[in-house]
């Protein structure tokens, strides 16, 4: 394809750091990486970007010894080096900051940052000193006996990146590392790399967040079916072409289109509490919300702030609840889950692989998951495999679901895929609300712009949707009304029109009050 | 098919890890109780010396047994296969006891032991074949490779047979007259405490083989490498978080199939300490399901060397107590499980835990009525003793318990990321 | 896909011939360093029974296979039910009391003893399922521990229960009455015995197993929870309820392992009756893939090479002990095959996928293209 | 590989072939359980060598079926040997069905009255044998404080119980009698666990017991163990173990109570040999010294007359001896 074009050209020779030259990786029937052509230069932040399963995290594994490149070399500091295990890549100072945390929960901060690093301050006192010195130096913030578990994502996510300074890495991968934060984190996280940046180390950063990127990086290379498309100068291009250069086409964005809002309650919550298992603060308190006919409300909120208890205390999977939930009018409370499914409730779980499917089970059992005791599925108490067989179909055609048959298994799909059938399956069953939680997340551009359409087809069509999401763009663009759960409380009403996701970013940690986005709730 | 072993519990067992002065005071209080029990009771037998050095050689097979399991566990493979490789250690402690010498008898249960662990491994480990399902087969296997050799090997031995080696010598044993003797005297006054203090001190100087004491040592062993050690550590974070410790370097693969074959060693050990101190021989049969309970009182104590001694001695006191004292002796302890039950009742009470504070109340009351009401244990019931008692234990404690996070789950390299 | 369909077919016998093999050699290589003569022992294991000994491994099977079921519905959800032992005894000496008192007359006396069994049996496991449901105790753990309990329990009871029989030493309940023992019949010419009319009885069971797993909503339920707890807790169904009731059933259908044996053979529950069926099951579980079918064939399996090895130590001076080696290599041989062939299998797939993708791709390409 | 090896066959002084296939079936532990089995293997060996028989033996496994033991009874009739013997009650049932199935083969099973023409029981006074040890036990005894150790709680140990309970009562009234079982059945353990034999004797020990008597099998040795570790006596059971233990415990045990299946085993043989098979029950007791008491190391020297008085009343009738 095409070789490291102007900017990392001009980059001097010697500085380059790192040099990917002609990668290819084949998984069965997947080319992951072919023809990679990168370079990294000292002192900078590398982004790169690309498309769900463009190859890019596959190509950090490989530059990090997890995975092992079929074809091509690769050069660190101008050696050609062979990278057969992380401890290859340590020892040639890369660290990497994985897409998902890499953290023993049970384990403390040091317990975590010294494992497989030992021989370079002990597992004691010299190693507690170091996690002290390196966390004082870069503003950390981190106490290395804290055990993991307790910890938020943005101290996890810093405890991450001090493993990596404490190895003494020169070259640090970041991949996806601003998924789970919200923007005055990135922020704070910003500030760190460019940190790093001056200390001479290099980072690879990768990001679908465009803005986020030519924000932070130096330079910005774009994958695209697994091999590299271009690399720009980051203060060349617009967040627009970049996107452009990545799918080869325009960029869809979700867009709210006329209101459908009608008056007609669907979903009525009342002072829904929720207390913790054990003591505490509760993980809901005094939830109240309406959702009609018509309308989506989005509700955003930093990971771990209550929206997936929320959730699952709205869907009856959170024993212990109280207050009053009412769909169109039926009251909920002491119904099971099934119950709530059969009163109306279409449930697009957060984390598809664990909530959302049977992995090992063929699609049209899948079809059949949440919907056992429903037409087309069932015939008494037997299961109809015929009538699920042919929804199976119908879901697969018009959800445009891309897949050889409904025999195979649900574990052979991409994640969008996958998600696509989750959605048919949900809106099967004429339901009158819609819970979708991270509908999007981790899905290709093409996919995304898909499950945008179908739940404004569903809001179109008088379903009331209650929409979780971290991508707050995704919230604004869909959401007829946003509101913002912090520390279990819903602390704030916007109206999507108006609010920029900076206001948002602030409401939900609870920097808000003196917002003026923000109306009392 | 893979099995959380625990069930599903999502509550958080608070962090309070013991200090030796807490551990200290809790074994006084241990004491003070059993005197008490032994006054109100009047069954001297709860806290003999004889009683209390039975009880360490009964506990020590389920202890090494348990330890076997913590190996594995806490490098995040479930080993149900202790029994088959506690049936090795019988065995190779049988063989080479007696063709060799006690202590290469010793050497042969490990070494049996591993082997067994490494059949283990190679299938949990390499293929990724389901823990239990593997543990299941290996327990077949060795008990078929047992039988199997056993024939080969004792028959027309004089003094073996197609079931049993002929006798093995004793290890060496370790006898302080000069201090057992007045502890001894001292025993028999019944002074409140004192009685006990000295019962349980002339246990440990009275006819105590060499090999328990080593076996407690490797208690403190175990705990010194997998918590104070660089190896240690690695060891857990492949049972916590495998991808992670890949990602750091850790060798997932090796690390496991270490521990998996440290556990075989361990329960050969422990059958090689049946078949060495509490008998003088192999026999066919002589493991008696000590493997599984080995792993229940591993669980019992929380995958934590310290809470693992305490499980296996409350079977082997139990067990003991069974048979030394029948169902009079059984019947004495029912008080302190009524009593036991009752504190726990008050203590979850405070804690909230209301409705298991109900439970373990009325269950206290139903014990302390079986107490009050009868003289005795019917004989063939006091056989019960041990497995009741754990599955109370269990019953009441479970939710507090935290394995391994990643136990039972199999791994493959290159899942990292 | 039929094609693909019959590769995977191809598959999923490969691996069971596999393991078979490999124990055959395993087990060779051990007769052969003990040296033991490998060609006598196969020789007399593979030499064809007579008529007496194909009855025998019927019988021996139909009891396997009801294990075998019993644990196989546990392990459909994930639960270990190692207790099938416990709840088998516990159940046939409840069942054996039951009829030996003969409440009720003739046929409708051996139904209640069979209720009775299939409740104890049940109720034995429900312990386990109730700890594991309300108190999170693992049931590999507390059915471990019911099973000790078990042995204790019936030895308590069955000295309360037993009647005098003068000039015997063993200890036993009351005899069924002639008229409700299940008659067996004779399906090999020639057998001198016959074979057990509980037969019916297991098959009856494998084909309600069958039905209740793969066609109704509840065997929808109980595989979804086994595949994924969390997918099913979200999907609406109650998994604890799942976990309870699985382990009735479990219990249940192991209540009715002694059965055969006790109307069929025995009519009595005694200090000889047969032990250690439990542990069988799981074994015979695993090798069949908890498939009724694939059940069926271990049982047989394991039946056949009990009754073909019992006379290797007559006739060969072997002892027979070398088929539990078999047997248990048999086991991990089986389930490291079908790992093996699963993988090859996933990756199959996600290749076609990903094939048939491409291919898709690239048509819709060309049609767009002109 | 592991039967012919034994004793007997080609020994000098043995007599020539009598053409007769012998066949024996022994229970759970099978030849070298130093208890039982043993014991019949001793007059099977015997018969071999005295009477020229051939001979063959197979063992039971752990929890087998009942088939399976049919199953091995009716091979090794099918191998044409004849007589078949049976060691062990759990054969009571397969044996009364192959013998039904086999009328021209001659059956014989040791402790169990099942019933058949062509079926002979070898049944065993044990309790008689055990009231002299149980007797011995309380003359011996200087805390006039004995314990008992049982196997497994089967009605033929508790035979055993009965008879030394009884016998150590007729000498001292007042004595006290610690019993105890290792397990219930179906756990047969108790036979075979030697830790848990030497734990239940350091508790009767201790607990102020100076003679120990065990009907444990193999957990014998266990009590034995303890016997020596706490200066105390202990009783063999079934064979004379002064001789067979191992000789660091020999010193320990007092006598042992001699339940001699051998010499069944031999006198059911040599009827077939004069051609004229037994069948129906023979009690082997005190009379015939089916049972009996050991005196190999002269311990109860002191004491023999005192036992043989016992003995004698035993056989007269004088006492009736409890079985349970
Ligand atoms: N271990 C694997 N086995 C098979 N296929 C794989 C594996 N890992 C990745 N792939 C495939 O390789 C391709 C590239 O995946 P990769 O994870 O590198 O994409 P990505 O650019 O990081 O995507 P995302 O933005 O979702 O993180 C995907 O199509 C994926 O299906
Ligand atoms: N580690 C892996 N092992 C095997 N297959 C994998 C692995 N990772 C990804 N795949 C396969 O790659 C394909 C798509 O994966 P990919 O990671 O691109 O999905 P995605 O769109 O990023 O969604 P997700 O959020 O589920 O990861 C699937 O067929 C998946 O099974
Ligand atoms: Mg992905
Ligand atoms: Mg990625």
């Amino acid at each position: 394809m095409s070789s490291p074009s102007a900017a990392a050209a001009s980059a001097d020779a010697t500085d380059v750091v790192v040099r990917l030259r002609g990668i290819g990786k084949t998984f069965p029937g997947v080319v992951a990486n072919h023809d990679i052509d990168i370079d990294v230069a000292r002192g900078t932040v590398h982004a790169i970007v690309g498309e769900n399963g463009a190859g890019k995290s596959t190509l950090m594994k490989i530059l990090y010894g997890v995975q092992k490149p079929d074809s091509g070399t690769i050069e660190i500091d101008g050696r050609q080096v062979s990278l057969s295990s992380p401890s290859d890549a340590i020892a040639a100072g890369v660290g990497m900051v994985f897409q998902h945390f890499m953290l023993a929960d049970n384990f403390t901060v040091l317990e975590n940052v010294v494992l497989g690093a030992e021989k370079l301050h002990g597992i004691g006192d010299g190693a507690r000193e170091e996690i002290r010195r390196i966390s004082a130096t870069y503003g950390l913030d981190i106490d290395p006996d804290a055990l993991v578990e307790d910890l938020g994502v943005g101290a996890r996510q810093r405890i991450e990146i001090l493993k990596v300074l404490y190895r003494g890495a020169r070259i640090i991968i970041l991949d996806e590392p601003t998924a789970v934060l919200v923007p005055q984190e990135v922020e704070e996280l910003f500030d760190n790399l460019r940190e790093l940046k001056s200390e001479g180390l290099a980072v690879i950063f990768i990001s679908h967040k465009l803005d986020e990127v030519l924000s932070v990086a130096d330079t910005v290379t774009v994958v695209r079916r697994g091999t590299t498309i271009d690399t720009v100068a980051a203060q060349s291009v617009t967040s627009r072409q970049l996107a452009e250069l990545m799918v080869g086409s325009e960029l869809p964005s979700p867009t709210t289109e006329t209101s459908t809002v009608t008056d007609v309650p669907v979903l009525q919550v009342r002072d829904l509490t929720l207390p913790a298992a054990v003591g505490g603060r509760p993980l809901l308190s005094d939830i109240d919300l309406t959702i009609h006919r018509g309308e989506i409300l989005g509700i955003a909120g930093v990971e771990g702030n209550g929206q997936a208890e929320l959730v699952e205390a709205v869907m009856g999977m959170r024993p212990g609840a109280t207050g009053s939930v009412e769909l169109s009018g039926q009251d909920l409370a002491g119904l099971s889950t099934r119950r709530r499914r059969e009163a109306g409730i279409g449930y697009i779980p957060e984390d598809r692989h664990r909530h959302g499917l049977l992995l090992d089970a063929p699609l049209w059992e899948n079809r059949v998951l949440g919907h056992q005791t429903r037409e087309p599925n069932v015939r008494g108490p037997f299961v109809s495999r015929g009538g699920a067989r042919a929804d199976t179909e119908r879901i697969v055609r018009d959800y445009d679901v891309r897949t050889p048959g409904i025999d195979v298994l649900a574990r052979a799909l991409s994640g969008g895929n996958q998600q696509k059938l989750i959605i048919g399956r949900e809106m099967s069953g004429d339901p009158s609300l819609l819970i979708a939680s991270h509908p999007t997340r981790g899905v290709d551009v093409g996919a995304q712009a898909a499950i945008w359409d179908h739940i404004k087809n569903a809001r179109r069509e008088g379903l009331a949707v209650l929409l979780v999401s971290a991508d707050l763009d995704e919230l604004i663009g869909l959401s007829d009304t946003i509101q913002v759960i912090l520390r279990g409380r819903l602390v704030g009403t916007f109206d999507p029109a108006s609010v920029t996701p900076q206001q948002l970013g602030s409401a939900m940690t609870g920097a808000a009050d003196d917002d003026p986005g923000a109306s009392p709730a | 098919m893979s099995v959380a072993v625990t069930g599903t519990t999502t509550v958080k067992a608070p962090r309070r890890r013991l200090r030796l002065p807490y551990v200290l005071l809790g074994f006084a209080l241990l004491l003070v109780l059993l005197s008490l029990l032994r006054i109100v009771t009047g069954t001297g037998d709860l806290s003999s010396s004889g009683t209390l050095r039975a009880t360490l050689i009964a506990a020590m097979p389920i202890g090494l047994a348990g330890l076997g399991g913590l190996w594995a566990e806490r490098a995040g493979v479930v080993n149900i296969g202790l029994e088959g490789m506690m049936i090795l250690g019988t065995f190779g402690a049988g063989y080479f006891g007696y063709f060799w010498g006690p202590w290469e008898g010793v050497l042969g249960a490990i070494g049996f032991g591993i082997a067994g662990g490494l059949l283990h491994a190679v299938a949990t480990v390499l293929f990724g074949v389901d823990h239990i399902v593997s543990g299941v087969a290996v327990n077949i296997i060795a008990l078929g490779v047992v039988q199997y050799l056993a024939v080969l090997s004792f028959s027309g031995v004089p003094g073996g047979g197609q079931t049993q080696s002929p006798r093995v010598d004793d290890l060496p044993s370790i006898s302080i007259p000069a201090l057992a003797d007045p502890l001894g005297s001292l025993e028999q006054r019944q002074w409140f405490f004192v009685s006990e203090l000295a019962a349980l001190l002339r246990s440990f100087v009275s006819n105590l083989s060499v090999l328990t004491l080593i076996c407690l040592g490797l208690f403190v062993l175990t705990w010194y490498v997998l918590w104070r050690t660089t190896f240690g550590l690695r060891l857990r974070s492949v049972g916590e978080n495998p991808a992670a410790a890949e990602t750091l370097g850790v060798d997932v693969i090796r690390y496991k199939f270490i521990a998996v074959a440290t556990s075989g060693a361990f329960a050969g050990l422990a059958g090689g300490f049946l078949a060495l101190v509490a008998a003088n021989g192999f026999r066919d049969g002589q493991t008696g399901g000590r493997g599984y309970i080995g792993l229940a009182a591993m669980i019992f104590g929380n995958w934590r060397p310290g809470g693992l001694l305490a499980g296996s001695g409350l079977f082997g006191y139990t067990d003991t107590l069974r048979l030394r004292g029948g169902g009079d002796s059984v019947h004495g302890l029912l008080l302190l499980v009524a009593i036991g039950l009752i504190g726990l009742a008050l203590w979850q009470w405070r804690q909230h835990g209301r409705q298991s504070a109900l439970v373990a109340a009325v269950l206290g009351v139903v014990v302390a009525l079986w107490y009050v009401l009868t003289d005795s244990v019917p004989e063939d019931l006091t056989g019960m003793t041990p497995y009741v008692t754990t599955l109370l234990v269990l019953a009441l404690f479970a939710q507090r318990l935290r394995m391994p996070a990643a136990d039972g789950k199999p791994y493959r390299k290159g899942s990292a990321g | 896909m039929t094609d693909n369909r019959l590769k995977r077919l191809g598959l999923g016998l490969a691996a069971p011939l596999l393991a078979l093999l490999s124990a055959f050699l395993i087990t060779s290589l051990v007769l052969l360093a003990a040296g033991d003569s490998v060609t006598g022992v196969w020789g007399q294991i593979l030499s064809p029974p007579q008529a007496r000994g194909l009855t025998n491994i019927v019988n021996a099977a139909t009891v396997y296979y009801l294990s075998g079921v019993a644990v196989a519905i546990g392990f459909r959800m994930n639960l270990f039910n190692i207790g099938v032992d416990g709840q088998y005894r516990v159940a046939s000496f409840a069942a054996a009391v039951v009829a030996g008192e003969a409440f009720l007359p003739g046929y409708l006396n051996t139904l209640l003893a069979l209720m009775a069994a299939m409740a104890v049996g049940a109720v034995w496991a429900g312990i386990a399922g109730i700890l594991r449901v309300t108190r999170g105790v693992s049931e590999v753990i507390s059915t471990i521990m019911l099973n000790a309990i078990a042995t204790a329990l019936v030895a308590y009871l069955l000295r309360k229960a037993a009647v005098d029989n003068p000039g015997s030493n063993i200890t036993a309940t009351k005899d069924v009455p002639e008229g409700s023992r299940i008659p067996g019949f004779s399906v090999f010419p020639d057998s001198p015995n016959q074979v057990y009319g509980f037969v019916v009885v297991a098959v009856l069971v494998g084909i309600t197993y069958w039905v209740v797993i793969n066609r109704t909503r509840f065997g929808f339920d109980l595989r979804a929870t086994g595949l994924s707890q969390s997918a099913a807790v979200a999907s609406g169904i109650d998994t604890k309820r799942m976990i309870f009731v699985s382990m009735l059933l479990s219990g249940a259908v192991a209540g009715l392992v002694g059965m055969p044996i006790l109307f069929g053979q025995a009519f009595n529950y005694g200090s000889t009756f047969q032990s250690g069926l439990g542990f069988a099951g799981i074994a015979i579980a695993l090798l069949g893939r908890n498939h009724p079918v694939g059940i069926a064939l271990g049982a047989l399996l394991f039946a056949y090479l009990d009754e073909q090895s019992n006379p290797l130590q007559i006739l060969q001076n072997v002892s027979p002990d070398i088929v539990r080696i078999t047997q248990g290599t048999i086991v991990l041989t089986v389930v490291i095959a079908y790992e093996v062939v699963r993988r090859y299998g996933v990756r199959l797939e996600q290749r076609q996928v990903a094939l048939a993708l491409e291919a898709e791709r690239s048509t819709s390409r060309e049609e767009a293209s002109p | 590989n592991n039967d012919d090896d034994s004793a007997g066959g080609s020994g000098e002084d043995c007599v020539e072939s009598n053409g007769m296939k012998v066949g024996m079936a022994f229970d759970v532990g099978g030849r070298g359980d130093q208890s039982f089995n043993d014991s019949a293997a001793a007059g099977l060996d015997r018969a071999e060598c005295e009477l020229g028989f051939e001979i063959q033996t197979a063992e039971a496994q752990d929890g087998e079926p009942e088939a399976a033991r049919e199953d091995r009874l009716q091979q090794l009739v099918d191998a044409d040997f004849n007589p078949v013997i049976a060691v062990g009650f759990a054969y009571s049932e397969s044996v009364g069905k192959v013998a039904a199935a086999n009328p021209d083969v001659n059956f014989a099973i040791v402790d169990d009255g099942v019933e058949g023409d062509n079926i002979t029981n070898l049944l065993f006074a044990e309790e008689q044998g055990s009231f002299l040890v149980g007797a011995a036990a309380a003359l011996k005894s200087e805390s006039a404080n004995i314990g008992f150790v049982g196997g497994v709680e089967v009605p033929l140990i508790q035979k055993f119980e009965a008879g030394f309970v009884a016998g150590a009562e007729a000498v001292n009234p007042d004595i006290e009698i610690q019993s105890r079982y290792l397990t219930q059945p179906p756990d047969f353990s108790g036979f075979a666990d030697p830790a848990a034999g030497r734990t239940a004797a350091e508790g009767m020990i201790d607990n102020g017991a100076d003679v120990v008597y065990h009907a444990a099998g193999g957990s014998g040795g266990g009590v034995f163990e303890a016997a020596a570790a706490g200066d105390a006596f202990a009783i063999g059971v079934d064979s004379d173990q002064a001789l067979t233990a191992d000789e660091s415990v020999q010193d320990v045990i007092l006598t042992s109570m001699l339940k001699n299946i051998d010499v069944a085993v031999f006198s059911f043989l040599e009827t077939v040999n004069d051609g004229e098979p037994a069948t129906g029950p023979t009690v082997y007791d005190l009379s015939v010294d089916g049972v009996g008491y050991s005196t190999t190391g002269g311990r109860v020297d002191d004491i023999a007359d005192q036992l043989d008085e016992y003995k004698q009343q035993i056989i007269d009738g004088e006492i009736e001896v409890p079985t349970s």
